[in-house]
């Protein structure tokens, strides 16, 4: 049993903003009052909800592949040092499944949101994310390519595909469905790519990226998943992609969609030359359509490894940079691309893509709608958040770094003209309360009776990087796991799951399909719930 | 004797891993191992469920596991620069509980792969 | 740099119109490589099965698999990274004398017809064995063959794999990346993972007589190993774990007998394109499991006092 | 200045990693604060005056003596000073260094110079493989500065070597200037095969012939001006590269033709 005493208490999902509030935790959750246990006196501090990464890559095979392909960045990054009871780790652009819950624990987020699961490595994701300890974990699976549910889209089957993507998350032990770049990846395992929403995909007739986003959007809302669809969109990085965004959205019109670094899709221009922010046609279109979502996908300056499922972008990159690429093709489902890669505010295309994630973040009115994310690694890694929080709550300090910008850059891009400055009831909606509402969690982000007792305390500094970055307490589920700066417990985290219902004749119907694709026996491959440490079933309520 | 089947079984003899192979079993041996290759076959068929082997060894004599455990813990306790090395023919299980008895010593680890 | 540009084996089934397999004898080392995965099986995209792909198999002498190949190159004993870096700078359009590619065993014709037939590939797929990755320039030839089938992207699509042999060892890889971020050659003697091959690798560790313990699972390196590599296991403490009694427990202080993965031991274990796959065991072994084992030595270690002082928890700059 | 003496009192049993043995480290301390630095035995943490025995303090020049060949990396990252060894070294002999001297009277292992800046590495005896390389993963060796082995090398000498100097005296096995981004390998005696393999741009310079890649092509007879003032560099260190014509010339090659690179191998020839 806890308490927590004097803090000022910042709860959005309670509409608590900044009073002075006592918090009691027992059994891992938050009750009404204790009689007994330790008391912590937050007196003159303030008090979060545990954050929620909504869009995450931490665990799983293109992660790993990062890992083997950057040694060097092991080297020169942060180590954690072994003691008799902790494990060590190394944190960097790809950490290690240890070093993941040390850093996301470190700075006081609690649950995590591995976005990008192929299902047939799903197995190998629950081996890692076993490995993650302290935080809580959610999967999605990859769905947007895998080529049993095109083919039942294009010959316009939506039930059979509506049962087996239900199948295929229960068999990949998932929390909900990820499109990424629909169409494209498919696409790409011929050397080609989708960039039109309505024109046919290569190897099909008529199935084109806008039907197959459609029809995902409806299949997620048909199985009552607590998350929708969470969307990577088409056109990712290019310059001019902005009518591919709106296009995408406009098709998506009165379902509902997690659409996912943003970031990465708010581009106008017609080539690298030309390219410039388009971030006032995208953050109108969320301000008038509340039932969408989004994560920022923003950049910081610095090096990092990009890996996403999208690996016509990634090939593109690779020649971009004459670095190192890797690409890993998965049968049936997916494939992922995994490119070391250095932001320079020097770079007039990486300043315009610093622009833009921070110009989305502020021009999205509402924080319920737009959440931190630097798509890990992608933009940037995920312990590298309390920079963004500090560009977002400080006007001057973003004048700063924009001086450090090329000057080419101002016709560019609206950032200079935005005096917004989030408060720290935004910055808890941003990074906590908001994703865990859009992820269907309610008991996370959320430090009311009966939700669980993740609480990050901070100690009031100016500096507010060091602030978000040094929370002085981090409480996961009732326990004290940071504490002035040093781990005090590393519990296992739970995972959430969802079995969201399907038609009994689903896996006689998809066997022979199945076989006829894959490599593996059909009986191996789901996982088994027994490979799970710690699951937790949470409720999928069909809409019939 | 009681005959066991099992269906869609994993062979781990070479990096194929084939996962398609129908073992049938009796309380001591596979006595037949349906769609595995030559290689496969031969590795089911050559193992049995008998106690051929002792328990453990120490220093070349027979010893019970418990005190087998006991003396390789001090010997690896002891020691400066440990090596934990192998893992080709076990589970990732058993792979994860290598790794982390390297880390908890202080050890060096490696794998065939270096070879 | 290159890099690696890979695919799992159901790809290759599905896709795969090319095969290219190098200094590796599938037909007797991976016997179902050929009817599983990469020649006979059919698939949407390659409705004839076998004829609609070319094989190619490169190799110092015709194996029993050069019979299933369309197309047998020989290649001199040791000049496959000569030939690999001819065929780099070829498909780039790169002029190569005539003299310079005969000595490789292989004529310029050949590879001129190589190359072409690469570019035109829809989806070609080149396997490596254990032959090209043991023999003289080791891990340099692999990473050969690793950057031709990326630079190969650019023309077409182009993948690469390993023949990894000896089970899970594809395993050991995966997990040891995942917690140390390592794939082997790893020393955690400063507290936290370091990786140096060459440094921290069996055979050299040995050798150089660096190690004054060992701890050996799943391997036999008694068997396999150079003699001063055994030598030096002979004379420090060594600890074998192994369902049978191997030349390395007969040079060991301790030998625990265990059960055999997948025999008689479940869990899981990595195909070698890095996709897991569960253990069904059909028998009962009267031995603990290497995962008991390893925990139960593991927990008896903890109970003695740790190794290192005090110290910080985290460092900015490792060593 | 005085100088720093070590001298090794207790032959390490498992290699030991002593990077402290460094000007930069020692330069202010007292002799008691130099006993009592750490070095690590495998995992074991000892003090230095575990394995020898400490003369002097407060000096950038150190000498070491004894058998030295299981301890590691001996002036890593050092920026200023000299160290003197009479005996062997382990591996990573000055990597990362960034300036100062380093003369070995003995042997060296892999790794010398790896990842240097600046400075100078002399090495009397043998050299290990890798030496100036860059580490896995790592996209650059050396930056600058210049390591000489009077003996012979192992593999990889050079890899991914960005500028600076490397000088070989005995014969170097395979692999010598992998991935060479630039600067210049001296071969005295040659190297075995592969030389230049993947070479993007910079110069190997070798004075016995060489077994040349497939991928590199013969340009011409050509002595190149930057030799002689290169030449004159090296004499100071007492290399002598012949330059006159009159003794002969050197064959270029350029290559590496798979990356396509324009890295330079020049064998000599004498007349």
């Amino acid at each position: 049993m806890l308490r927590i005493t004097g803090g000022k208490v910042y709860d959005p999902a309670n509409g608590i903003d900044g009073e002075v509030r006592e918090l009691c935790v027992s059994d891992g959750k938050f009750v009404s009052a204790v009689e007994s246990g330790r008391t912590i006196d937050a007196t003159g501090m303030i008090v979060f909800p545990g954050g929620v990464d909504v869009h995450t890559h931490v665990a799983g095979g293109a992660i790993n592949f990062a890992r083997a392909m950057t040694p060097e960045d092991h080297r020169r990054t942060q180590a954690f040092i072994r003691s008799q009871t902790r494990r060590s780790g190394l944190g960097g652009m790809a950490p290690t499944t240890f070093a993941t819950g040390y850093l996301y624990a470190g700075m006081g987020w609690t649950t995590v949101n591995e976005a990008a699961v192929p299902v047939l490595s799903a197995r190998h994701t629950h081996e890692e994310l076993g490995d993650i300890p302290i935080v809580d974990k959610s999967t999605l699976v990859l769905m947007a390519n895998n080529e049993i549910v095109l083919d039942l889209l294009e010959n316009g089957e939506y039930e059979r595909a509506k049962n087996i993507v239900a199948w295929y998350i229960w068999a990949a032990k998932s929390y909900g469905v990820k499109a990424v770049n629909p169409g494209g990846v498919a696409a790409w395992k011929w050397g080609k790519d989708a960039k039109q929403l309505t024109s046919s995909i290569e190897g099909y007739s008529k199935l084109t990226p806008g039907d197959i986003i459609l029809q995902l959007a409806r299949i997620c809302d048909d199985l009552g998943l607590p998350h929708p669809m969470h969307l990577h969109c088409n056109n990712l990085g290019a310059p001019g992609n902005i009518s591919t965004t709106l296009d995408t959205l406009q098709h998506l019109e009165g379902h509902r969609a997690h659409i996912a670094h943003s970031q990465y899709h708010a581009y106008g221009g017609d080539d690298w030359d030309e390219m410039r922010s388009e971030t006032a046609q995208l953050a109108e279109y969320f301000n008038t359509h509340p039932n969408i979502t989004t994560d920022a996908g923003a950049v910081l300056f610095g090096d990092t490894v990009t890996i996403t499922a999208d690996g016509p972008w990634q090939h593109l990159l690779y020649k971009l940079t004459g670095r190192k690429w890797g690409n890993l093709d998965i049968e049936n489902e997916t494939g992922c691309g995994i490119v070391p890669y250095t932001y320079r505010p020097s770079n007039l295309v990486n300043a315009i893509q610093w622009s833009v994630g921070l110009e989305l973040l502020l021009l999205i009115k509402n924080p319920w709608q737009v959440f931190l994310s630097t798509d890990h690694p992608n933009g940037g890694c995920f312990w590298r958040y309390p920079e963004i929080i500090q560009l977002l709550m400080c006007a001057d300090f973003r004048k700063e770094c924009l001086k450090k910008l090329p000057d080419k850059i101002k016709q560019r891009i609206t950032l200079p003209e935005i005096v917004r400055e989030y408060t720290l009831y935004e910055i808890a909606t941003a990074m906590s309360a908001g994703p865990a509402r859009a992820l269907g969690l309610h008991q996370k982000g959320n430090l009311g009776v009966g939700c669980d007792a993740d609480v990050v305390i901070y100690e009031h500094d100016d500096d507010v990087a060091r602030m978000f970055g040094h929370p002085r307490y981090v409480i996961k589920g009732g326990e004290v796991v940071i504490e002035e700066g040093e781990i005090r417990a590393t519990p296992d985290g739970r995972e959430f799951i969802i079995k969201p219902h399907y038609d009994p004749g689903t896996e006689q119907f998809l066997q022979p399909l199945f076989e006829d694709c894959y490599t593996m026996a059909f009986e191996n491959y789901p996982v088994e719930m027994e490979r799970l440490e710690n699951p937790d079933i949470r409720d999928c309520v069909p809409n019939l | 004797m009681t005959l066991t089947v099992v269906n869609n079984a994993t062979c781990t003899f070479c990096g194929c891993v084939c996962d398609d192979i129908e073992l049938h079993a009796d309380d001591v041996r596979i006595v037949k191992a349906k769609k595995a290759c030559v290689l496969g076959t031969a590795w089911f068929l050559n193992h049995t469920a008998e106690r051929k082997y002792p328990d453990a060894l120490i220093d070349g004599k027979e010893a019970t596991l418990d005190e087998a455990i006991e003396v390789a813990a001090t010997y690896l306790h002891e020691a400066d620069m440990p090596l934990v090395y192998g893992m080709s023919n076990t589970t990732c299980e058993a792979q994860r509980e290598c790794v982390a008895l390297a880390d908890l010593l202080g050890g060096l680890l490696d794998s065939h792969t270096s070879l | 740099m290159g890099g690696k540009v890979t695919c799992t084996l159901g790809e290759v089934k599905n896709r795969g119109d090319f095969i290219i397999y190098w200094g590796g004898n599938p037909a007797e080392c991976h016997p179902r490589h050929f009817t599983k995965y990469a020649l006979m099986p059919k698939s949407k995209f390659l409705p004839n099965g076998r004829k609609d792909r070319t094989v190619v198999l490169v190799d110092i002498r015709p194996t029993k698999s050069a019979k299933a190949a369309d197309i047998f190159l020989q290649v001199r004993p040791g000049k496959d990274f000569e030939l690999i870096t001819i065929l780099r700078a070829m498909i780039k359009d790169q002029k190569i004398s005539a003299e310079a590619v005969a000595e490789t065993g292989v004529t310029l014709e050949q590879c001129t017809d190589l190359v072409a037939r690469m570019k035109k590939a829809k989806f070609g797929c080149v396997f490596f064995g254990m032959g090209l990755s043991m023999t003289r320039g080791k891990h340099m030839n692999s990473a050969a063959l690793l950057t031709l089938a990326a630079e190969m992207n650019a023309f077409t699509k182009f993948v690469a794999m390993p023949m990894r042999g000896h089970g899970n060892v594809t395993g050991a890889d995966v997990v040891m990346r995942w917690q140390t971020g390592y794939p082997f050659g790893i020393t955690f003697n400063r507290g936290y993972p370091r990786y140096n091959p060459g440094e921290f690798s069996t055979v050299d560790v040995l050798v150089r007589g660096d190690a004054d313990a060992a701890f050996i699972i799943g391997a036999d390196p008694g068997a396999t190993m150079p003699q001063p590599a055994i030598d030096h296991l002979a004379r420090i403490p060594t600890i074998v774990l192994d369902p049978h009694i191997t030349h390395t427990s007969k040079l060991s202080r301790v030998h625990i007998t265990t059960a055999v993965a997948g025999i008689s031991a479940p869990g899981t274990a990595y195909r070698m394109d890095e996709i897991p796959l569960p253990l069904k065991p059909a028998l009962k072994s009267p031995y603990p499991t290497d995962e008991e084992v390893v925990r139960r030595i593991k927990e008896s270690i903890a109970k003695k006092p740790f190794w290192m002082p005090d110290g910080a928890q985290m460092i900015a700059a490792q060593v | 200045m005085s100088k720093i003496i070590l001298r090794l009192k207790e032959q390490p049993t498992v290699p030991l990693e002593a990077e402290v043995l460094s000007p930069d480290t020692f330069a202010d301390l007292s002799n008691d604060e130099i006993r009592s630095k750490i070095v690590y035995h495998g995992k074991r943490q000892r003090r230095v005056d575990d394995f020898f025995d400490v003369e002097g303090e407060r000096s950038d020049d150190l000498e070491l003596h004894g058998n030295l060949h299981r301890v590691r990396w001996i002036g890593r990252g050092m920026s200023r000073g000299r160290i003197t060894v009479h005996g062997s070294v382990g591996m990573h002999l000055g990597a990362y260094m960034k300036g100062g001297e380093i003369e070995v009277h003995g042997n060296a292992s892999d790794w010398i110079g790896a990842e240097m800046r600046r400075g100078l590495i002399r090495v009397h005896g043998n050299g290990g493989g890798q030496i100036g390389a860059g580490y896995r993963g790592s996209l650059k060796g050396m930056r600058n500065g210049t390591i000489i082995v009077d003996g012979s090398a192992g593999l990889e000498v050079g890899m991914r070597m960005r500028r600076g100097t490397i000088v070989i005296g005995g014969p170097a096995k395979d692999f010598t200037g992998l991935q060479m981004k630039g600067g210049t390998i001296v071969l005295l005696s040659g190297a075995e095969i592969r030389t230049g393999a993947w070479m993007i741009r910079g110069t190997i310079i070798s004075l016995v012939p060489l077994q040349i890649l497939p991928t590199f092509s013969y340009a011409c007879q050509y002595t190149p001006d930057f030799l002689k003032v290169y030449s004159r560099q090296l004499q100071q260190l007492g290399i002598t590269l012949p330059c006159d014509p009159a003794d002969g010339a050197y064959e270029l090659y350029s290559g590496d033709a798979s990356v396509p690179g324009k890295g330079e191998v020049l064998v000599w020839n004498s007349a």
